[in-house]
């Protein structure tokens, strides 16, 4: 396993998509956290999340998603969260960060 | 099909890793495998595999000069589980998150909600957290 | 791509299981995560979990009252397993096997064909097989 | 994991069909050796072994083909492997197995 993580804007929409294929855990969330920071830095607009191709996060990765939401709601911007599996989903709900993030079906 | 039933009671595991971030994939699938060979439900083994996962992670984020060792303690109808090390600052759970952005126990709050009975106990300067996981017997 | 890079020499993982057919799986599964974290390829993962697998089954053989200690040390670009218990008798190769039918030494064989090295020591009455694997680095 | 077996006798080619789906290890082979024994003894015909669903095999599901291999030939019939997955072929080579039992692609 491991971390692979793969980025685009898209122009029309004025988003960010992000797509992490793999594990978020201690030991690849400093490079999901870095990719995150850097897009931000880059454009302060909303990101979406697209968790089709992940399949696991851990305390750590939940950590990266609320320092870029802390960063991306000084401009009012939002993190939205997409296509997440039923497992992540669960630590979602289990830290009541299912309030937090915008997460849609 | 042969599948597991758990006449053995009381047969133990242990696991010693490094406390260090890539080898926490290793505690994972090995705890995945030990709860399914004792017939979890694919959520519960998921259940026990992050629990695990984060007390591993709170004792790496400690720093990574020490060794983890997990105990799997296999009894009729629970499995439990000892994780220790020696510089294991566990959290403490905060029920009253006021400020979303500072909390600082999300793994004590995950384990927590996975298991059945979590302690943490201290000795000799080892900290162990101890966790419990039943197993549910379908009639 | 975040990947597995051994900056980290000498590390130690040991696993400890009873001396039970039931527990193999679980070696398999945490041999495999370990050979995968050191970035062995598919093939050779499985090189790795089938031939530590065939080592706790020649011990389990012997009876099931035992534990079975299985050490992995990781070094920059080798992968050293000891499988060590007590009642361990480990089969000796028999290169000449006239009667299909009747050779006792399959475990030791596959063992031997997969590793790259292979020992079998004993010290105080703990017979302990000594397996090495290595890392075919790419350029 | 674990094991699951399916066994079915063709009666137009007079064989049975045997498909292990799962593990055949140290802890599942008692039981293959059962169902094989067993097969063997209700009818002495070929056995074909279709490895489709079969995604693990150890020394000791080895030694259950061996032993049966052994009392079918009592008799000149024989068990062919077919289906067979790469890494289970693989020790069939390493231990000359391979020239004993006849495996079809
Ligand atoms: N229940 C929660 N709700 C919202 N934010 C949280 C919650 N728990 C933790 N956080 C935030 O997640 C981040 C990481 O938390 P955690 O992993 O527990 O601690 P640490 O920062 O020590 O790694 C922190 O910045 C914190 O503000
Ligand atoms: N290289 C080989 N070629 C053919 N048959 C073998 C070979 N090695 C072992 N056998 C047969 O496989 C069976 C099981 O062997 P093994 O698992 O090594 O020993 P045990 O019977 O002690 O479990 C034996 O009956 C033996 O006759």
């Amino acid at each position: 396993m491991g971390l692979e993580v793969k980025k685009e804007f898209d122009k029309n929409k004025n988003v960010w998509i992000l797509k992490p294929m793999g594990e978020i855990d201690i030991y690849t969330s400093p490079s999901f956290r870095d990719i995150l920071l850097e897009m931000i830095n880059e454009k302060s607009v909303d990101v979406i999340l697209d968790g089709e191709g992940l399949i696991y996060m851990d305390s750590t990765g939940l950590g990266v998603l609320i320092s870029g939401l802390k960063k991306l709601r000084e401009k009012d911007k939002n993190i939205i969260l997409t296509n997440i599996k039923p497992n992540i989903n669960k630590l979602f709900d289990i830290t009541g960060l299912n309030k937090v993030f915008i997460i849609k079906e | 099909m042969v599948e597991a039933a758990n006449q053995n009671k009381g047969d133990i595991i242990k696991l010693t890793i490094p406390a260090m971030a890539e080898y926490v994939s290793v505690v994972r699938l090995t705890s995945s495998a030990i709860a399914s060979r004792i017939g979890f439900d694919i959520e519960e083994i998921e259940d026990i595999k992050v629990a695990i996962a984060e007390a591993c992670t709170m004792i790496i984020k400690n720093g990574e000069k020490q060794n983890i060792d997990i105990n799997f303690e296999i009894l009729a109808d629970i499995l439990n589980i000892s994780v220790q090390a020696k510089y294991f600052v566990c959290q403490e759970r905060d029920n009253k998150v006021f400020d979303v952005y500072d909390n600082k126990s999300l793994s004590i709050l995950i384990i927590e909600s996975l298991m059945d009975k979590v302690e943490c106990e201290s000795c000799d300067g080892i900290v162990c957290l101890k966790m419990m996981k039943k197993l549910r017997v379908d009639v």
